[in-house]
C-alpha cells in the first residue's frame, strides 16, 4: 500500500486551503462532533431555506483527512438540496466502508472521490466521517427548530 | 449413533490423553464448572500474539488496525451465535463480572438521581421496590443482587425450587414494584431448565427487566436472547471451550442506553476534564481499559468450532449420555439424585449423594479411577441446604464425553460405598 | 553495550518478524499502550490448556490440583518479583479494574457505614473528605475517582504538573480532609517519574491512603511496593510481556483486611444463605468467579522472562534508547516534546508534537515506514488540554527495542513535514 | 499414588467409630471452623484446667478425612497439656505440607501418622487441619476468658 493513496495531492491540498472554515454567523442548524479516540472534533453550520442548502461551514481541530473532509463537503454541497447531501453521504459511507474494493464514482463525488484510499486505512475512516455525520445532524437539527 | 460424537472429537483436545496420577485415563466429567479447549482455541489465541498483537480502538499502525478488526470480527461472530446484534454484546472477564455490571450499574444509576441526575430516576431503585431471582441461583446471581438490596432498601424475594428440582414460577411474585428479575436459564446444580419464556412474559406484565444467568445454557443448545425477550443475559467463555479471562454480557437497546457506566477509564469516555466526565453511548461504555483481546478472539474461535460440529448435534449427544448415567444411577443402592431424575426440562449433568460416603470422598475415589468429577455446593450453598445436602458431587457431560465415559463413571461410583465399607 | 539487547532478544518475539504493509521492517515503539510477546510466555498459556487446565480452589480432582498449584505458584512469583507477599496479591483483567476495584470498595464502605455497618466508618468518605489526584493521570485514575467524589459529595484535588513537565509535590494539597491520594507512578504521555516515597511521607502524614497506579513503572525498572510504603497499586500484565486479560492490585495488610468486597459472586464467599452472605478475610475475597488462569499463568512465565533479562538492563537499556531518541529529536526543527527533555525522573517513552502536522497523519507516515507509534490522547485528555495539545504522538520503547529501530524512527520523522508540505 | 494411601485402614476406622464425637456440655473454649469450598465445618469444645486439657469434644459434617482428623486428635490430646497440643500441631501441619516428602513420627503424632497420605492430596489438606484449626481457636479462645 502507498501511502500516496491515502494522502492524494487533492487532499493536502483542501487540507492547506480549506473552503468554507470559520462559522457563519447565520445559520439553520449546528452540530458539534467528537473523535473519542483522538479528540479530534469539528462544529458544523448548515444555512438551509426549506431543503435547499445555502451554505454549510465549519470549524475544529483535526487531522488532514477530517479538515480536507470539512472543505471538500463545503464546496460539494453548496446550493444543493439536502436530499442530493442525502444521495452523496449514502455513496461516500460506502466508499468510506468498501475497504478499498469500490472504484468512486467521480461524477456524483467530485474531489469526495479522492478519499478512496482512507477506506483502506480502517483507523482513519472516522476522520473521514466525521464532518459528514456532524453535517447530517446539523440538517436534522435544522429540521427540529 | 452420535454417542460416536465424543471418540471423534477426542484428538481435537490434547488434554484429554492425560494420564490421571500417572496411571489412569481421564475421564472429564467437570465441564459444567469449565471445559477442556480445542487445538483451534488454543492456536487462536497463540496466533494472534504471534501476528497480530496491539491495542485496539486506540493505534492507528497497521498491527493496531489488525487488532481492532480482529476483536470487532469476534465481537460480531460471538454475537450472531446467540442471536444478537454485535452492538449489543460487551465483554467482560466473566458471567460473575457480567451480573455485577448489571447490579453496579443500577446502584450507580439510583446514586446518581439521588445526586440530582434525572436521566437515571426511571432505573433507580430504593426501599419501594423488589428484586426477584430464584432458589437455584449460582452464588454469581445471588450475591450481587442481595448487596444492590442492602445498600438500596430494596426487597429481595425468591422464586421456589419445586419437589421435583424445578422451578415454580408463581406469578404472584411478580408486582408492580418488581423491578430486576434475575434467573439462571439452567441450574448448575439440578441441570433443571428454566422456562424463560413465561418469566419473560409475567415481568414484561409489571415493567421488570429481566437478568438471565446464560452460563450453562449457551455452551449447550441454541439460544436466541432476542427470541426469549430477556433485557440482559450474561455468561463464560470458558464453560464453551473457549480461554479463562472472558465473559460476555448481553444487553438489549434499552439498557444499553439507559445504564450508565460501570467500570470507569480508557475508552469508554466520550469526553474527560479535570472537573467532569461523560461517557460513550454505544456498547464502548461498559469495556474500559485494555481488553481481554486474545481471549475474545480465541472464544470466536471456540464458537465456530461449536458451529461447525453443530449445537443439535452436541445437544443430542450431552442428553443421550445424561440419559444413559441418569439410568445407571437410578439403579444403584444408596445414590440419591439431586434434581430431576427424568430428561423433561432437565439437560447434561447430574449432581448426587452417595449415602454415607462424602462428596470429598466420593470425588477422590473416583480421582484414583481416572474420572474428574466435582464436589462441594457448586456455587450453590442456599440450594444444597434447602435440599438437606451439605455438598453434593457432580458429573457433567459435553461434547468430547464419551459412552465410554459414562460407563467408566458408573462402573467406578458402583464400588464407592463397599470401599468406604457404608455398604 | 546494552544497545545490543534488542537485537539479542528479537527472536524471542515472533511479531517482530512482521512487513507493515507487506514491506517494512516492523519497528514497534508503541509498548506503553501495550508489549509484545516472547514465546515462552504464548506457550506457558498454551501448555496449561494442554495440560493442566481446570477451575482452581474447587474441584479435588487431579487436574483441579494441578491447575490450583499453577495459579498459586503464579502468583508467589509475580508478588515476589514487586516486594510483596503473595497473600497481598489479586489478580484482575487489567489495571483498570484494579483502581476500579479500590474506589468501589470505599464506596461500597461508605453506603455499608451508612446503612449500619459500624466495621466501615474509617473508610466512609463524605462532603467534608478530599481526594487528591495529579493533572498527569490516566482516565483509568481520573474517572473511578470524580465518581467516587460525585456520589459521596468528596471533593476532588488535583496536584499540578510544573513547567518542565514534572509533578509539583505541593504539601499544602495534603490535608486532614485528605482520604485518598491516587498518583501513577509514571506517566504515560510525559514520561516524568513521580517522588512516590515524597507522596507516602506527606500522606503518612494526615493518614490518608496512598493508591498507586504503577502501569509504566513495573514494566521498567525494580519496583518494591512495600518499601515505597504505597497502600494499593494497580498495574497490567499486557503492558510487561504478559498476555492481555491480567492484571495485578496490591493491596497492603490494612486494606486487605478492611476494605469490603468489590465483584461479588463465587469463591469470595465464606457463607451465603438466601438472606445474606459473608467474606473471605484474605485476598480471595476480591477474586469473585472463575478467574484468568491461563492468562496469570503467562504472566508468571512473563516475570521470569524478565528476571532472566534483568530488570537493570532493561532500565539501562531503554534509557539510552530514550536518550538517542530526544538527542536526535531535539536537534530536528518543527518538533515540540510533551515532557522533561533531560533523563532526570523522567523513562521510556517521548510524547511530541510535530508543528503543522496532526499527530493522526504523522503516526501514519511513520507507519508507511514500518514504524508503530500511537497518536492520540493516549487515555490523558485533560493533560493534552493543559498542554495546549489536541493530541500528540508517542515513540515508547522496550528491551526488545534497538539502537537502528531509534534512528528509522528518526530518520522517518525527519521527512514528516515535507511530505506534508509544511515544513 | 495408591488411593489407600490416603484412606488408611485407621482414618476408615475413625471415621465409622469418631471418638470425642457430641459436645460436652461443660467446656472452656469452643470454635467453630468451616470449609468455604465445600461448606464442611466442624465445631471443637476443650475442657481445660489451666494448661491440662482434661477432655476436647467435637460435632460437624464432614468428609472422611476432616471427620477422622476430629476423632484422632480427640485421642491424642486427652490429658495432655496445651503445650504438648501446639508441639503435635507444628509437626502436624508440617507434615500436612510435605507433599508426601516427609515420613511421619508415629512416636509423637500417634494414629495423626496415618494422614501423612493426605499430603500428597493438596485438596485435602484443608480437611484434614479443620479439626485442628478449630481446636487451636478453642483454646486461645478458653485462655481470652
Ligand atoms: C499510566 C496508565 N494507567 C492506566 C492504564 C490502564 O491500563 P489498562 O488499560 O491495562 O487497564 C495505562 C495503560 O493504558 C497507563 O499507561
Ligand atoms: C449457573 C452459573 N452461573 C454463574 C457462574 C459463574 O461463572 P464464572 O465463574 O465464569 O463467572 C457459573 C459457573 O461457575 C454457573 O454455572
Amino acid at each position: 500500500m502507498n501511502l500516496d493513496s491515502l494522502y492524494q495531492e487533492i487532499i493536502l491540498d483542501h487540507y492547506k486551503k480549506p473552503l468554507g472554515s470559520g462559522l457563519q454567523d447565520n445559520f439553520s442548524g449546528e452540530a458539534f462532533h467528537v473523535n473519542t479516540s483522538c479528540g479530534d472534533e469539528v462544529t458544523v453550520r448548515v444555512l438551509l431555506d426549506g431543503n435547499q442548502i445555502l451554505n454549510m461551514t465549519h470549524e475544529g481541530v483535526g487531522c488532514s483527512i477530517s479538515r480536507a473532509s470539512a472543505s471538500v463537503l463545503h464546496a460539494l454541497t453548496k446550493e444543493e438540496t439536502t436530499e442530493t447531501f442525502h444521495v452523496l453521504l449514502d455513496n461516500f459511507v460506502d466508499l468510506m466502508h468498501s475497504q478499498g474494493k469500490v472504484v468512486p464514482d467521480e461524477e456524483v463525488l467530485g474531489d469526495a472521490a479522492a478519499f478512496a484510499g482512507v477506506s483502506k486505512y480502517p483507523a482513519r475512516v472516522k476522520c473521514a466521517l466525521l464532518p459528514w455525520m456532524a453535517m447530517k445532524d446539523a440538517i436534522e437539527g435544522a429540521g427540529n427548530e | 449413533m452420535t454417542l460416536d460424537l465424543g471418540q471423534e472429537l477426542k484428538d481435537d483436545f490434547p488434554i484429554l490423553s492425560h494420564k490421571v496420577r500417572g496411571v489412569s485415563d481421564l475421564v472429564y466429567l467437570d465441564s459444567a464448572a469449565t471445559s477442556q479447549k480445542p487445538k483451534v482455541v488454543i492456536a487462536a489465541e497463540s496466533n494472534f500474539y504471534t501476528s497480530t498483537n496491539a491495542t485496539v480502538h486506540r493505534s492507528g499502525h497497521e498491527l493496531g488496525e489488525l487488532a481492532s478488526a480482529a476483536y470487532e470480527a469476534a465481537r460480531e461472530n460471538i454475537a450472531r451465535f446467540v442471536g444478537i446484534e454485535p452492538g449489543n454484546l460487551i465483554f467482560t472477564k466473566n458471567a460473575t463480572e457480567g451480573i455485577n455490571l448489571v447490579a453496579y450499574a443500577v446502584l450507580n444509576a439510583t446514586l446518581l438521581a439521588k445526586s440530582g441526575d434525572k436521566r437515571y430516576n426511571k432505573l433507580a431503585i430504593g426501599a419501594e421496590d423488589s428484586i426477584v431471582i430464584t432458589e437455584m441461583e449460582h452464588h454469581a446471581n445471588i450475591v450481587p443482587w442481595q448487596h444492590l438490596a442492602q445498600v438500596t432498601g430494596a426487597r429481595l424475594e425468591y422464586l421456589k425450587v419445586d419437589e421435583s428440582g424445578r422451578l415454580d414460577i408463581d406469578e404472584s411474585k411478580f408486582s408492580k414494584s418488581t423491578k430486576i428479575v434475575a434467573i439462571t436459564h439452567q441450574s448448575n446444580v439440578l441441570g433443571s431448565v428454566t422456562d424463560v419464556a413465561k418469566i419473560v412474559r409475567f415481568a414484561n406484565k409489571v415493567g421488570a427487566m429481566v437478568v438471565l444467568d446464560a452460563c450453562q445454557s449457551v455452551p449447550h443448545f441454541n439460544v436466541d436472547f432476542k427470541l426469549l425477550g430477556v433485557s440482559a443475559a450474561a455468561w463464560s467463555g470458558h464453560k464453551m471451550l473457549g480461554p479463562t479471562g472472558v465473559g460476555c454480557l448481553y444487553l438489549n437497546d434499552e439498557l444499553l442506553g439507559e445504564l450508565p457506566p460501570f467500570l470507569l477509564g480508557g475508552n469508554m469516555i466520550e469526553n474527560v476534564t479535570y472537573e467532569s466526565s461523560t461517557f460513550r453511548s454505544d456498547n464502548a461504555k461498559f469495556e474500559a481499559g485494555t481488553m481481554n483481546i486474545a481471549q475474545v478472539v480465541g472464544l470466536s474461535a471456540a464458537v465456530d468450532y461449536l458451529k461447525n460440529v453443530g449445537m443439535n448435534v452436541i445437544h443430542e449427544h450431552v442428553r443421550e449420555l445424561t440419559g444413559a448415567a441418569l439410568k445407571g444411577m437410578l439403579s444403584m443402592p444408596g445414590i440419591r439424585i439431586l434434581g430431576p431424575t427424568d430428561l423433561t426440562d432437565r439437560e447434561g449433568l447430574v449432581s448426587f449423594e452417595v449415602d454415607g460416603v462424602h462428596p470429598h470422598d466420593v470425588s477422590q475415589f473416583l480421582d484414583s479411577k481416572g474420572v474428574a468429577v466435582r464436589a462441594g455446593h457448586h456455587c450453590a450453598w442456599p440450594l444444597h441446604r434447602k435440599l438437606g445436602a451439605v455438598a453434593s458431587s457432580r458429573a457433567s457431560f459435553y461434547l468430547y464425553n464419551t459412552k465410554e465415559d459414562v460407563d467408566v463413571f458408573l462402573a467406578a461410583l458402583d464400588q464407592i460405598r463397599d470401599y468406604f465399607k457404608v455398604a
